[in-house]
């Protein structure tokens, strides 16, 4: 029988656990024993002699652990996470089995509260636009849980936490706001409809034969994240003219990037090639480029931007007329649907007031402008795209290429490759080499091609794979470690039992061994997350004061067993764990979406 | 059992194939707007097979021999015409009444080397059909039967398969497997035309005693004139679906009347150098049974032929004997039938596409 | 009496196996005298078509001769090796009309091909001058000239063995081997290629080897013939010596068990058992086992050949062959007594 | 029968599948749960703009009427615009396919005709020593999944021996610098070669099993032909009987040629992503995973034609290696 055997294999993890954590070894001399007396003491404070044997509340399913088998290296973090807790299961009185989906397919599942799992092991996506809060508080806003064909994470539904949320998308002063947002994740982080586990490492590789080793910050050197390498100003060794680089499949798709495929490959062009008026570092900071600095006014919906001296790669240069033209087209454009990321504000207009003042005024303020928006789309050149025609159809027209940034693109090979000149006209970066880069699709290609000097940078590796390099290579390879914005993290599903009692959450919090996660995924170079929250330490916005710690950094049963018992749950003498006596297992009828007045 | 209806009757029966041959053809021939391609390897066929009767039907391969007794033992079902088990048509048995019917006639296959199941002790091959009709029997039973094939010792045959045993024993073995559930009918699709002579003959007389002994009819069917007379008492000459002759062995074979009848029995070698055949003068190719000619089907080789022969022929009984029937021209008076028997013409009608 | 063309002298013939060897062939003699039909008759596996294979070199791989000889025109043969075959015997000398006529003929290639193949290889006849000569063999046969560049499915059976024979004819050999050539036939159709073959004997000075299990082809169209059992020659001599006189156990039931449409009432002679499996030394008549004559003597070696009647042309490998006249008495007054049913014919 | 009239129903036949095919393909992906705008939530743009796009990408539109335009403009031979890339399907996929083409197209002929040498071969020698090592080895490097053998190949040639690169077809460099001259100039790079050689002998070995054996078989069933026993007796040459041979057990070979062509279409997936050949394989993959619907549809459909018309040739060149074929399209046998 199946399940029998998943137990065996089970205990025998756990015993082999025991040997390493101290907590695991604790609780394997008290198991058994243990369960009767904390059952009934639990019993005891909840609800009067609920837990008393015999007087159990409905048996917990077996819970089915979806995840996407699509993510590539995230799939394997997916897994091991699962896997990590069903080490641990039988200790819960849990079983657990997995349902992997491609994530098109999770995500309408989730969209559409289909409640045939009830965890969901996915990830937030790390695109620019989430440097800014909004995007993901809106996710997890009520209007989209339920059954309504919006992707609400967890489904998770929670009016007040709903309701900051929409205040805080509104409120142009910048301190007000913070401390809105900060309301809103108080409560999100207290409700735990997001269980983190370890922060999203990035591993890049140099060959430092070919290129000089660079100073990284937090986000270190990846695909979406080339700020690391402008930095440093791209140095070779001597004997090196060019720098040859790996993009991921699909990065070079279209070569106009407010039209990309997806939002990963945006990075590319705003830290190289089209440089905005200010950018994330590779420190998440917000670094003025073209704009020498910016000023909001106190109702926020005006922002003021001094230009720097500033030259485009056909070496015009930079005015506030390119400003102007460029953010308004965008808006215009994406509003049009033609545009898919430039989510710019709809009503926004922008004065030229001199050649080197912008000023960006919206008739609502438009918090997001200067934390997402701006830092992410760079500025364009009026004259030659008019030219090319980009008003009459700009979807398609011959692209010319042209932005501002330390980079220009000397040629562009769709899907294939694309090779980058430096251009000396960019105010902030000043770069040496040329870079060269080549669409791979699989990582471990990236690995070979890199190992065997077909490759002088190679980045969005697998922690495991910078592992091989650096034993392979030694020195002569440095490996650069950092981490995206966003952490991984569980989303149990809250539209239903289990996963809508915080009771539960909380169990998976101390039941998931985030250290061993770091180990077993990240060979220890990613970084757990205690506090619940969405965001990952690096975030701008990561701010711990309004966090509550939901977890250990080492895995805690004892505490997961307590935390169940103490809300009234209780485990049979086979120790299968089972609800508290007559719990109400629906948050909000299947296939319908939950009304506010509840939540 | 016995009320004196014939065991096995069949009355005009019929039986026509759609050539056309899988999903593409179907819809080429759809697309192109053609009708199916229709053989008739069995058309208008009279047979009468009383008790303790030995009918042969004999024909060229192609005229639709096998086609009739795989109709008789119900592979097909007949296109046309009827068929009478004890007088009773078989179109209105019952499910039951199929197996019944299945247990009183039994078939001897051409080809022993193919038609026992390899995985079947001997004593099994025979216990099989006993269990199907849910007939008891007891190891004495079998024995009885392979001794009376000719299986002796049958203690030493009963416990080996099929590979231990020669062409001659298996088809000894096949022909106890039909006789064991005590069948009214057997039969016997050229049983002896795969056998070396020596066991040819074996087999033949086989045949021969155990029709009388067991007293059941059989229909034999088979190319081979020579084998065919040993056993038969009546011969059915078929060409291209057709009966052309019927009469019995002795008449047939010494006094033939149809020209195509004539032709089988001269084209037949005769061992003896002293003897010295007259040969056969008929020519040309057995017809094509897809596109066959209007009228009597014989007429290209028939040498014979007259123009009367575009009308299907009647069955008639030559100068008067009852006893036997020819589908030819030459042996009727055409005026005189005329009017008399509108039959043929019906049967006619049923020829043209 | 003319030179023989082709002749047998006390040939083995064997197929190597992984176990024992199959001993197909053991002391064959007889002869084919030049110009004569001599027919070889016998059940399946006695070796006839071994026989036939062996003359033109057409055994499989692991077949040999690995003893006796066989002499084509005088010349010995039996250790040809491919070419020599194709040099000096194959269709130019010996041709073959194969048992399976339906698989013979390249189903991809025209008629015509296949004869301007066998020209190419066999003489210096040009293109046309090959086709010219398949049209008259085409008119010999029976078969219009204008298909001589079909493709063979596109003849019947009988019209592929007719091919098959005009191809047999195609370099006029001095020998055809005609390898149950209408098995596969309907008694019409058989009648019919057997006339032609038959026809053959006198617009052609062609021999013949006509290789068959059906006794009464060869009373009908040979000359001369032996009779085979177990990979042993029981009986040789005309077919008239066969026929009346049979010393060979076997030849005399053989005949009996034959059916004959004239007499429907004969009771067929049973020849009981079946011929052993040769793999050892066959020092005995393989015909003992099945023989109710059979003595001691006939299992201690292979019986020599018998001369019946002092005529050493009519031979019966049977050691108790000249008691047999007795022994086999009420076998051998035999039908020529009662009569035919049959009108015509006498 | 009349040649004409059997090629007016192969036709027919043909169209028809091709249409079914079309069909299917439009269904089979629509059934599939979730539809490329679930990606872009994952990406955090919000549901507004995503009704918008699925408005203008027609997946609004009720089934049928999506249907109804996708044959439309497939019977227009317009086969639409990717979602993801927003380029129009053709310009996406036709480099990558002709990629794609330019390694297995030789790769599959080679392997057909040196597997189908070597297959006749073994069947002349039967049970000897060549054959018997031979069946191991070719079943041996089909056991082995493609891509591993890609991965053992690129160890020893380039890692080890560092003979061969490890991916690509150009180096970057240079593909960058013949980006505009025609395609064909790359074949005069010895460069190119280098980049070629281990993925053409990785397809080569995977899939040298089928030719190799199957004619090992045909061969070994057609020399038990009876008509070759006559070719023989008629006494020609060894030469010619094996040419013979070759010609009659090559039919069966030739039909599955086309089929395992068509695997040049649809792209050897985990051949061209080990080696990082620039192919179709890997956009047909993240394709189907984002439910690109005009690439996947028009990708598939390209590889369907590809076999059906690769079969509809076969039936055509079969007339010619085997007369009986044209024939048995006129009657059912």
């Amino acid at each position: 029988m199946p399940t029998d055997g998943k137990r065996e294999s089970v205990d025998r993890r756990r015993v082999l656990q025991a040997i390493g954590a101290a907590s695991a070894a604790g609780l394997a001399g008290c198991s058994g024993s243990g369960r009767q007396e904390t059952t009934t003491e639990g019993g005891g404070q909840e609800t009067g002699t609920a837990a008393d044997d015999g007087e159990l509340g409905e048996r917990v399913p077996t819970l089915t652990f979806q995840y996407w088998s699509d993510q590539g290296p995230p799939t394997v973090l997916f897994e091991e996470t699962i896997s990590n807790i069903q080490s641990v299961a039988s200790d819960l009185g849990i079983q657990i089995e997995t349902q992997p989906m491609t994530t098109a397919q999770g995500i309408t599942a989730v969209g559409d509260d289909v409640r045939d799992f009830h965890v969901a092991v996915n990830s937030h996506g790390p695109d620019p636009g989430r440097l800014d809060p909004n995007n993901l508080l809106q996710s997890y806003s009520i209007d989209r849980a339920g059954a309504n064909g919006e992707y609400n994470p967890s489904n998770y539904a929670n009016a007040e936490f709903s309701e900051l949320v929409d205040q805080q998308a509104t409120i142009g002063v910048p301190e007000e706001r913070r401390q809105v947002v900060g309301e809103a994740m108080s409560i999100y982080s207290e409700d735990m409809p997001f269980v983190p586990t370890i922060e999203r490492p990035t591993t890049a590789a140099l060959n430092t034969d070919m290129v000089q080793p660079i100073e990284a910050g937090g986000a270190g050197l990846s695909a979406v994240n080339w700020s690391a390498l402008v930095e440093s100003g791209a140095q070779t060794q001597s004997g090196t003219d060019t720098i040859l680089a790996n993009l991921p499949g699909e990065f070079l798709t279209s070569s106009f990037y407010p039209t990309v495929g997806d939002t990963d490959s945006l990075g590319l062009y705003t830290q190289l090639t089209h440089s905005p008026l200010m950018l994330y570092n590779s420190d998440y900071e917000r670094v003025p480029v073209l704009a020498e600095d910016w000023e909001v006014s106190d109702d926020g919906t005006e922002v003021t931007f001094n230009l720097r001296d500033a030259t485009f790669h056909n070496g015009d240069p930079v005015t506030a007329g390119d400003v102007k033209w460029t953010y308004e087209f965008l808006s215009e454009q994406y509003h049009a649907g033609n545009y898919q990321w430039t989510a710019l504000p709809e009503e926004l207009t922008v004065e030229a007031v001199d050649d080197s003042t912008a000023r960006f005024v919206t008739p609502d303020p438009a918090p997001t402008l200067v934390t997402a928006q701006l830092p992410t789309f760079g500025v364009l050149p009026r004259d030659p795209y008019v030219e090319a025609g980009i008003e009459e159809n700009p979807t398609d027209f011959e692209d010319p290429m042209i932005g501002a940034g330390p980079y220009r693109i000397s040629t562009y090979n769709n899907q294939e490759n694309i090779a980058l000149e430096p251009h000396d006209g960019n105010p902030q970066f000043q770069v040496e080499t040329p870079i060269v880069m080549q669409i791979y699709d699989s990582v471990s290609a990236v690995r070979r091609a890199f190992e065997n000097g077909e490759l002088s940078i190679a980045v969005t590796l697998t922690p495991d794979a910078g592992r091989q390099i650096a034993d392979s290579m030694g020195d002569t390879a440095q490996i650069v470690n950092g981490a995206a914005f966003l952490p991984f993290g569980m989303m149990p599903q809250m539209s239903f039992a289990p996963g809508m009692f915080r009771e539960f959450r909380q169990a998976l919090s101390y039941a998931v061994d985030r250290q061993g996660l770091n180990e077993t995924y990240a060979f220890g170079e990613s970084e757990e997350v205690t506090y619940c929250t969405f965001n990952s330490q690096q975030h701008p916005w990561y701010d711990e004061q309004y966090l509550t710690e939901v977890g250990e950094e080492t895995r805690n049963v004892e505490a997961a067993r307590q935390a169940l018992s103490d809300a009234g749950w209780g485990w049979d003498d086979q120790g299968r764990l089972h609800y508290p006596p007559g719990a109400e297992l629906e948050a909000w009828p299947e296939g319908e979406t939950p009304n506010p007045e509840n939540f | 059992m016995s009320d004196g209806a014939p065991v096995l009757e069949l009355r005009s029966l019929e039986k026509h194939f759609d050539t056309t041959s899988g999903i593409t053809e179907t819809i080429r021939n759809r697309l192109v707007g053609e009708g199916p391609k229709l053989v008739r390897a069995v058309d208008d066929l009279n047979l009468t097979l009383a008790e303790n009767q030995v009918q042969g039907v004999i024909g060229e391969s192609g005229c639709g021999k096998t086609t009739l007794l795989r109709t008789i033992i119900g592979l097909y079902d007949p296109t046309g015409g009827e068929m009478r088990f004890h007088g009773r048509p078989t179109s209105e048995f019952t499910k039951d009444e199929w197996k019944e019917f299945r247990r009183h006639v039994q078939i001897v296959f051409q080809d022993p080397f193919n038609s026992l199941d390899p995985k079947f002790s001997v004593r099994r091959t025979l216990a099989e059909p006993l269990e199907i009709h849910g007939i008891d029997y007891d190891r004495t039973d079998i024995e009885e039967m392979l001794e009376s094939v000719g299986l002796t010792p049958a203690s030493q045959y009963i416990q080996q398969f099929p590979n231990q045993l020669s062409g001659g024993e298996k088809q000894r073995v096949a022909i106890a497997r039909a006789l064991i559930t005590e069948p009214d009918v057997i039969l016997a699709d050229e049983p002896a035309s795969m056998l070396d002579v020596s066991t040819q003959a074996e087999i033949l007389n086989l045949l021969n005693e155990l029709t009388d002994e067991f007293g059941v009819s059989m229909v034999y069917i088979s190319h081979d004139l020579s084998t065919v007379s040993y056993i038969c008492d009546h011969i059915n000459v078929m060409y291209l679906g057709r009966i052309v002759e019927k009469a019995p062995t002795r008449a047939l074979l010494a006094d033939p009347k149809h020209p195509y009848t004539q032709a089988l029995i001269r084209s037949i070698p005769i061992p003896d150098p002293h003897y010295d055949r007259e040969q056969a003068t008929i020519g040309g190719e057995p017809g094509d049974p897809i596109d066959m000619p209007e009228g009597c089907r014989f007429k290209n080789r028939c040498p014979e032929r007259m123009d009367v022969c575009d009308e299907t022929p009647l069955d008639v009984a030559p100068d008067g004997d009852g006893d036997r029937e020819v589908a030819c021209h030459l042996y009727y008076d055409h005026e005189e039938r005329a009017g008399a028997e509108p039959k043929p013409a019906a049967s006619d009608g049923g020829e043209r596409p | 009496m003319a030179e023989p063309i082709l002749e047998f002298d006390d040939v083995d013939i064997r197929y190597r196996t992984d176990g024992d060897d199959v001993r197909a062939v053991n002391g064959a003699s007889f002869a084919i005298d030049e110009g004569d039909y001599f027919g070889l008759v016998g059940e399946s596996g006695c070796g006839k078509s071994t026989i036939a294979d062996s003359i033109v070199g057409g055994l499989d791989d692991n077949g040999e001769v690995v003893s006796g000889e066989i002499r084509f025109k005088g010349e010995q043969i039996q250790d040809y090796s491919e070419s020599e075959f194709n040099e000096n015997v194959r269709w130019k000398e010996v041709s073959v009309i194969p048992q399976s006529s339906m698989n013979s003929l390249d189903p991809v290639m025209k008629l015509s091909e296949q004869a301007v193949e066998m020209a190419k290889y066999h003489t210096d006849l040009s293109r046309p001058a090959a086709l010219d000569r398949l049209r008259e063999l085409f008119d010999v046969v029976g078969l219009s000239e204008s298909r001589i560049s079909d493709y063979p499915h596109q003849f019947s059976g009988g019209m592929q063995q007719r091919a098959i024979i005009a191809f047999a004819l195609f370099l006029q050999p001095s020998l055809i081997i005609a390898d149950e050539p209408t098995t596969a036939l309907d008694v019409i159709m058989q009648d019919q290629i057997m006339d032609y073959i038959n026809g053959l004997k006198d617009d052609w000075d062609v021999s013949m080897l006509l290789i068959t299990h059906d006794i009464s082809l060869v009373f009908e169209n040979c000359d001369s013939m032996a009779v085979m059992h177990g990979g042993q020659i029981a009986e040789t001599g005309t077919v008239d010596d066969v026929f009346d006189r049979p010393r060979h156990p076997y030849a005399i039931l053989l005949q009996n068990a034959f059916p004959d449409v004239r007499f429907p009432d004969r009771e067929l002679a049973v020849i009981d058992g079946h011929p052993p499996q040769l793999r050892d030394e066959v020092d005995f008549c393989t015909f003992a086992d099945r023989c109710p004559w059979a003595e001691p003597a006939c299992r201690e070696g292979a019986p020599p050949a018998t001369p019946v009647a002092g005529d050493d042309d009519h031979l019966a490998w049977c050691v108790r062959a000249g008691e047999m006249s007795e022994l086999a008495a009420n076998h051998l007054e035999r039908s020529t007594e009662s009569t035919s049913i049959l009108e015509g014919g006498q | 029968m009349s040649r004409l009239r059997y090629f007016a129903r192969r036709t027919a036949v043909t169209a028809v599948l091709i249409f079914l095919v079309a069909s299917a393909l439009f269904l089979f992906f629509r059934l599939m749960p979730g539809d490329y705008t679930s990606l872009l939530i994952q990406q955090g743009m919000d549901p507004q703009q995503i009704e918008a796009l699925r408005r203008k990408w027609g997946l609004a539109a009720p089934l049928h009427v999506q249907y109804v335009r996708y044959i439309v403009n497939l019977l227009t031979a317009d086969v639409g615009q990717s979602f993801r890339y927003g380029e129009p399907v053709w310009d996406l996929v036709a480099p990558r396919i002709l990629n794609s083409f330019v390694l297995v197209a030789p790769a599959i002929t080679a392997t057909y005709i040196i597997g189908g040498l070597f297959g006749a071969i073994m069947g002349r020698r039967r049970g000897g020593y060549l054959e018997k090592s031979g069946i191991i080895t070719v079943s041996a490097f089909h056991s082995i999944p493609d891509f591993f053998l890609g991965i053992i190949l690129i160890a020893v040639f380039s890692s080890t021996l560092g003979i061969f690169p490890t991916s690509g077809m150009l180096s970057t460099p240079t593909s960058i610098m013949i980006q505009d001259q025609p395609y064909w100039r790359r074949f005069l790079l010895p460069e190119f070669w280098k980049h070629y050689a281990l993925p053409f002998a990785t397809v080569m070995l995977y899939f040298m099993q089928y030719p190799a054996l199957i004619m090992r078989n045909s061969v070994v069933e057609v020399s038990d032909q009876e008509f070759l026993h006559y070719h023989r007796l008629k006494g020609l040459p060894e030469s010619t009987l094996l040419r013979k041979i070759i010609r009659h057990a090559s039919l069966p070979v030739v039909t599955l040629y086309p089929i395992s062509l068509a695997a040049s279409i649809s792209g050897l997936v985990l051949i061209e992503i080990v080696f990082n050949w620039p192919g179709i394989g890997s956009l047909l993959v993240s394709s189907v995973l984002a439910r690109d619907f005009p690439v996947i549809q028009f990708v598939f459909l390209v590889a369907a034609v590809w076999v059906i018309l690769g079969n509809f040739l076969v039936d055509l060149l079969y007339g010619v290696l085997d007369p009986r074929v044209s024939v048995s399209g006129s009657d059912g046998e």
